[in-house]
């Protein structure tokens, strides 16, 4: 299954690229799941995804938990928490 | 119900943008403007600007859906949010929203409301640009907090979750 | 500290007046605007204009009093509240309260407090002109209930005797 | 003692006179005490204050309750509740 991956802010830097289509192997269920893989795919993303709790993620485009299936998602985001307003 | 949500790189004037949601028309009672400015220091160090990244797309999503909650819960008549990104430097506006109601109360609420949400849920990011280097802003752990009392009673359970 | 207080007959305008508060300066980061318009109708009734009576010099010192409160309680770095009497038509400007901090807390906050004060504690009262005649508003008791909100403990049960 | 008296609103029109310097009885100790005196000056007093529990009163420009000492005053008002902002 192949999904575009998103960084933002300090994700994105640390991974090194604003985006990416990422295949992602059989058997990575949730968004927690594709985090830890994620971090296991080089040092930038080791980097990125070291303390998983603080980042926050979306799939296409909404708000989604740790534990939140992949499902059919076209588009998962990663980003620290917003400091916008 | 005059709805405004406007995410751009230029400025605005927030005071023609909410002066909107009360011209040619006398239902209107109450005006609450929140302007948010950027300040020359974060913590104790001057800052020369900060940069503001956004996710399109989602950024107007995430504020269309409070926007509409607001609306759901208040008897609003019009509701404006504007959120700039890229690279503002201090005195100048990052954002506003401005709500319109027949009465006060209704009109500070959402206000309140929609501020605490842009805070912790659109999902834009500061940078700030230090002596030392472009540092990203930390989440206050205060505007979990304030955007948590505003959770219906059933979803601060799903919240604590 | 930039403190304007302001009791006129003429109109003023709110954005001006607002802006005042974080001109030439870095360290605003909040701008909460509130202006309280003359609406077109009382309840379901419409109404021609209202008129509004106040007493002169308790006036100004009630809301000095809840200025100087407001800036005690809170972080603030300008207050300006400006309030007319006499005559006023539906969609004109009855009332601003604008407040000004470095973060959104404390200008929101400030602003709902001096707004529940002015409402229950500064000497205005409003007369509307409807069809059959000139009317003397009454006062709210969902207004009182706001202004006991921001009473100090101690305060409350002085009020409750 | 001569206190001025002044009326706001509905007090005012009730009264018929905006303002008033008026010698009050000895004995008369109280802000309330002085509206249930007013009420007996006369129809247009009894109209004006046959409801002291919603006329506010002021001492010298400041808020006091029915059961306020006058003690010194120089000027005395009374209102109905505020409905300014």
């Amino acid at each position: 299954m192949t999904i575009k991956l998103r960084y933002f802010a300090w994700v994105r830097e640390r991974v090194g690229k604003a985006e990416e289509d990422v295949e992602v192997p059989a058997g990575i269920a949730t968004v927690g799941e594709l985090m830890t893989w994620l971090a296991s795919r080089g040092e930038e993303y080791a980097h990125a995804f070291d303390n998983p709790k603080v980042i926050r993620a979306a799939i296409d485009k909404t708000h989604v938990k740790p534990q939140s299936p992949i499902g059919t998602a076209s588009e998962i985001a990663f980003f620290p928490p917003m400091t916008g307003g | 119900m005059i709805t405004t949500i406007r995410i751009q790189r230029e400025p605005f004037d927030a005071a023609t943008e909410a002066k909107k949601l009360s011209a040619k028309r006398t239902d209107v009672g109450a005006l609450v403007t929140f302007t948010g400015i950027c300040r020359g220091n974060e913590g104790a160090e001057p800052i020369a600007a900060l940069t503001l990244e956004h996710y399109p797309g989602m950024a107007e999503a995430e504020i269309e859906r409070h926007v509409t909650e607001a609306i759901e819960r208040w008897p609003l008549l019009g509701v404006t949010v504007i959120h700039r990104h890229g690279r503002i430097v201090p005195g100048e506006d990052i954002m506003m929203v401005a709500t319109a109601s027949s009465h006060r109360e209704a009109a500070f609420a959402a206000a309140e409301f929609l501020m605490d949400y842009l805070k912790t849920r659109a999902p834009f990011w500061k940078q700030v640009e230090k002596a030392d280097g472009k540092i990203w802003v930390e989440a206050k752990a205060t505007d979990d907090v304030a955007a948590g009392r505003w959770a219906a009673p059933d979803k601060k359970h799903q919240a604590a979750e």
